[in-house]
């Protein structure tokens, strides 16, 4: 579940705008991950069987539970690693080139 | 009578987003998860190290919860620091939690780990080994494995790797007298999770020891990382185990290990490897086994 | 009610803590600030403080716990010394980077090799650069009366910078005096509960601490650390003049002078020197000879304002240091010069190196150094009490 | 008036409690200004230390060793050696813990302190007496009912009583 807002890259005019101490609000996230990638998930959820795998091993948490069937992936923040791919055992999930999605 | 967790019924919240780790990375997962049982309350400790350097880059910051960065040494020592303070301040159940690598748990910090532990307070320190220092380019830590290429113990001409065994840092922990101590592996997530939940709930000092494989260190693609974490147990070269009320226990006995050869053999750092020095894995693995299952078993 | 004690400057030290309040505590124990930790330890154990007093395994990780509960909100004291100051010297610009008000106590010694246990300032000078505030005593009472105005100024929403309350090893740390121990109530109104800065952690906007900043982020991070630094004097001056309406007693802000106003030449100290030098300095003027004195109580931030107006038109100053930097000089008489130089000062300087390692410095080494600048002879880095030829 | 003290002892016998009371009667009981320092060091049980005082009606500064002094005590005669007589300022007194009758100097006083306090503490701690006995040399450096206030606020109540008894004993010899 992605439950924040991107956050603006900070503008400084001043030093008063930069923020006191080497500190920054939590899940302060301005950047996405999507260009990181060369191959994309994609699903095909006539293939699902709603086991979870891929939910549960994304090191990115890319990949959000809408309900206990439906994964929904955040293409902002998927890296393309294939973990989800290769631990999907009825092979709802390939990974197609970017380029060609 | 705590829930079992599982892949569905954990929390659908993510704590941890954003991140820059390498894609396909192990540790990364391990945290994800851990803070899937932790949740959004817990505090956050972490040395500088691959975690740290991921998730902390300003202006994109990848936790959701209070989080630093600590000096490398000292990731229990700032987690029992924060501890000590929420308590003082009165807050009630402070969770602190530590996260640090096998470099910074093994050689760096195992000073600061072992007093905080000593002092007895309460927090979570999880150590997430990938077996060598990734952050600054796979340098050899005190948990690189026998015969592991790292960039301070390569295949070399005259020395063929890594020469030592890795430290062994459950057991560490555990002759400390620590309340809970578990080993786990992220290719047996809902065990690693289940172990979570029993550190948060343990009155006192909890150290979890996860396997976290590392593709950019270790060489192999990074969709198969879960895979090799799952391999490593079925092979009989990591383990399942805890350590509660003073006695040890083995979560998992394997009967007939899965064969070494061909999981190392996936993994750049243990290409260069002789049959006999595979062997020799073997012994020591078999070796380590004995004992455990006479003293654990 | 104030009640007078005869105690040494780490008991002295103690007693400051004591008042205020801190939700922590965390230090290791090393020659000579353990009385100080003893003390604190027996006022916990025997429950005269409500406090956690965390028995760390190190100074490094003295420093890292303290981040740690500072890091949250709770105010926070360690003390230290020497070897184990240069042992959690990683942690100082952590703790002062990330804007935490820790206080410490250094009681300043001599750092190995050859091994000392004895009182100089080499100590505090390896860490000038940390980013913290580095307060000079004089005296116990000094001490004690720091400990509480440190946690005002260290805490102050403007500061947000931890302080170390150097206290000279022995000479101050052993040595007994008649101390005034303010009141609780007092002291409770002087330097009231803390107040939770923005920036730390926290359960309603949770917070990233010590986070990294690339190149094109860092230097502001670090040029406003260093502007904000500057509130200090101003702030220091305040809390010194609200210090003195409660407590009837006040010890200058930066710098201070003694006999200083018509002086031809002028000795600068830092730290319990001072008082050996107002000796020499009332005899010599008994003598007829105008000598005067500046006490620089803060080495950073440094106060060239207060240093060039309290030298005024001598003719010569000497600059008195228990360190040396190998290979150039002692670490104040290179700051004083630079700061004298900025401000366009055209007398002479010199610099007096002496006390290194616990060596005595008696009243005829600061006669000696006044006659040097009287008579403006002499090498520029002159050696005291040595006791063989160069 | 500055008063400057040295105590000559072992470690273990007490010489720099015995400075510490000092001060404490000085500072806190008959109004004057003082300070009490130890040689400063890893001390050894036996090793020959070093205890100072000043005593002053005026805030005292001074944070040099004390190299002349006002009064020297030795708490153990073994530590006393005639070159001590150069460490004295004009009019100083050298105060010896001793059963020795024949040391004799204009500047010496001699007290068996020792005999005293195995006499009524039964224990050979002397510090003690040597205060009373400093007390009745120098009414100007300390006076002996800033000395009673001094250990009852400094001692614990089971030795309280027979020390005060050894300091007004040895006030008494002189």
């Amino acid at each position: 579940m992605r439950d924040f807002k991107m956050s603006p890259r900070p503008q400084w005019n001043s030093l008063s705008d930069v923020p006191m101490g080497s500190s920054c609000s939590s899940f302060h996230i301005c950047d996405a991950n999507a260009a990181w990638r060369v191959f994309r998930p994609v699903m095909d959820y006539s293939l699902c069987i709603g086991c979870h795998q891929c939910y549960l091993l994304c090191p990115d948490g890319a990949i959000h539970k809408e309900d206990a069937k439906v994964f929904h992936i955040d293409y902002d923040f998927c890296k393309g690693c294939g973990i989800c791919a290769h631990q999907c055992k009825p092979g709802a999930i390939s990974m197609v080139k970017e380029d060609q999605a | 009578m705590i829930k079992k967790l599982n892949a569905r019924n954990i929390d659908a919240k993510e704590c941890f987003y954003g991140h820059k780790a390498c894609g396909g990375c192990g540790e990364s997962l391990a945290l994800r998860l851990a803070l899937k049982v932790l949740g959004e309350e817990a505090y956050l400790s972490l040395p500088a190290g691959c975690m740290a350097a991921v998730s902390f880059i300003y202006p994109n910051m990848a936790f959701k919860n209070n989080a630093v960065i600590t000096p490398f040494a000292s990731t229990a020592a700032v987690a029992t620091g924060i501890a000590a303070g929420l308590e003082a301040l009165g807050k009630e159940a402070p969770l602190s939690v530590g996260f640090a690598g096998d470099g910074g748990t093994a050689d760096i910090g195992i000073q600061s780990l072992s007093g905080a532990i000593d002092r007895g307070e309460k927090f979570i320190y999880i150590c997430t080994d990938n077996e060598a220092y990734m952050n600054t380019g796979i340098q050899k830590s005190g948990l690189t494995p026998f015969g592991a290429a790292t960039t301070t113990t390569p295949a070399g001409k005259a020395i063929h790797g890594c020469v030592t065994e890795k430290k062994n840092m459950f057991e560490i922990a555990a002759a400390h007298g620590i309340t809970y101590a578990a080993t786990a592996s992220i290719g047996y997530p809902e065990d690693f999770l289940n172990k979570v939940q029993k550190a948060k709930e343990c009155d006192g000092p909890a150290y979890i020891h996860i396997y976290t494989p590392c593709p950019t260190g270790w060489g192999h693609g990074s969709k198969i990382t879960v895979d090799l974490a799952k391999e490593v147990v079925d092979t009989g070269l990591w383990f399942l185990a805890e350590y509660e009320d003073g006695e040890f226990r083995l979560n998992r006995k394997p009967g007939d290990f899965k064969p070494v050869a061909d999981h190392l053999k996936r993994q750049a750092r243990f290409r260069h490897l002789s049959d006999e020095e595979i062997s020799q894995i073997e012994v020591m693995r078999d070796r380590k086994w004995e004992k455990m299952l006479k003293n654990w078993g | 009610m104030s009640e007078f004690a005869f105690l040494n400057g780490n008991e002295a030290v103690a007693w400051g803590v004591r008042l205020s309040r801190p939700h922590v505590i965390a230090a290791y124990p090393i020659t000579p600030q353990t009385k100080a930790v003893e003390k604190l330890s027996s006022f916990v154990q025997n429950g005269e403080m409500d406090c956690k007093y965390l028995h760390v395994e190190s100074e490094h990780s003295a420093m890292a716990c303290s981040i740690g509960s500072s890091s949250v909100g709770a105010r926070t004291f360690t003390a230290t010394s020497s070897q184990g100051l240069l042992y959690m010297s990683e942690g100082l610009p952590y703790a002062s980077g990330a804007r935490l008000p820790i206080v410490m106590m250094n009681a300043n010694r001599s750092i190995a090799t050859p091994w000392n246990i004895y009182g100089d300032q080499m100590d505090a000078m390896h860490v000038i650069n940390s980013g913290w505030v580095q307060l000079f005593v004089e005296d116990a009472q000094e001490a004690l009366d720091m400990v509480i105005q440190s946690f005002k100024l260290a805490e102050n929403h403007d500061i947000l910078t931890p302080v170390m309350i150097n206290v000279d090893g022995f000479v101050l740390t052993h040595t007994y005096e008649k101390v005034d121990i303010p009141g609780q109530e007092l002291v409770d109104s002087f330097l009231p509960a803390i107040e939770k800065a923005p920036h730390l952690m926290n359960d309603q906007d949770p917070m990233s601490l010590c986070i990294s900043a690339g190149n094109q982020h860092y230097m502001e991070f670090k040029i406003k650390q260093h502007r904000d630094m500057f509130k200090v004097f101003e702030q220091l001056e305040r809390i010194d003049r609200d210090f003195e309406k409660s407590f009837g007693r006040s010890h200058g802000g930066a710098a201070d002078g003694y006999r200083n106003e018509d002086a031809d030449v002028i000795l600068v100290t830092t730290g319990s020197v001072t008082g050996t030098a107002r000796v020499v300095v009332d005899s010599l003027r008994e003598k007829g000879i105008k000598a005067g004195l500046v006490k620089l109580r803060l080495l950073r931030p440094f106060p060239s304002d207060d240093l060039y107006e309290l030298i005024g038109k001598a003719s010569a100053v000497g600059i008195l240091d228990k360190n040396i930097s190998f290979g150039f000089e002692g670490t104040v008489y290179t700051n004083v010069n630079s700061s004298l130089l900025q401000k366009g000062y055209r007398g002479r300087t010199f610099n007096f190196i002496a006390g290194l390692g616990g060596r005595d410095i008696t009243k005829e080494n600061i006669e000696e150094m006044f006659s040097a600048l009287l008579e403006q002879k002499g090498e520029t880095v002159q050696y005291f009490n040595m006791g063989c030829a160069l | 008036m500055l008063k400057e003290i040295r105590w000559h002892g072992r470690g273990g016998q007490g010489s720099f409690t015995g400075a510490k009371l000092l001060g404490t009667a000085a500072s806190l009981h008959d109004d004057r200004f003082a300070q009490a320092f130890p040689s400063f060091g890893p001390e050894r049980r036996g090793a020959p230390v070093l205890g100072f005082n000043r005593i002053s009606d005026r805030p005292i500064t001074d944070r040099s060793e004390i190299g002349l002094c006002d009064f020297i005590i030795f708490l153990d005669d073994t530590l006393w050696s005639d070159r001590y007589f150069g460490d004295l300022k004009k009019d100083a007194l050298i105060l010896i813990n001793t059963a020795d009758k024949n040391l004799s100097d204009a500047r010496i006083r001699t007290i068996d302190a020792t005999g005293l306090a195995l006499e009524i503490l039964g224990l050979p701690i002397a510090n003690t007496a040597m205060l009373g006995a400093l007390a009745a040399l120098s009414r100007e450096t300390v006076s002996y009912n800033a000395l009673v206030e001094a250990l009852k606020s400094s001692l614990k109540t089971s030795v309280l009583e027979k020390n005060l008894i050894l300091l007004e004993k040895a006030y008494e010899r002189f």
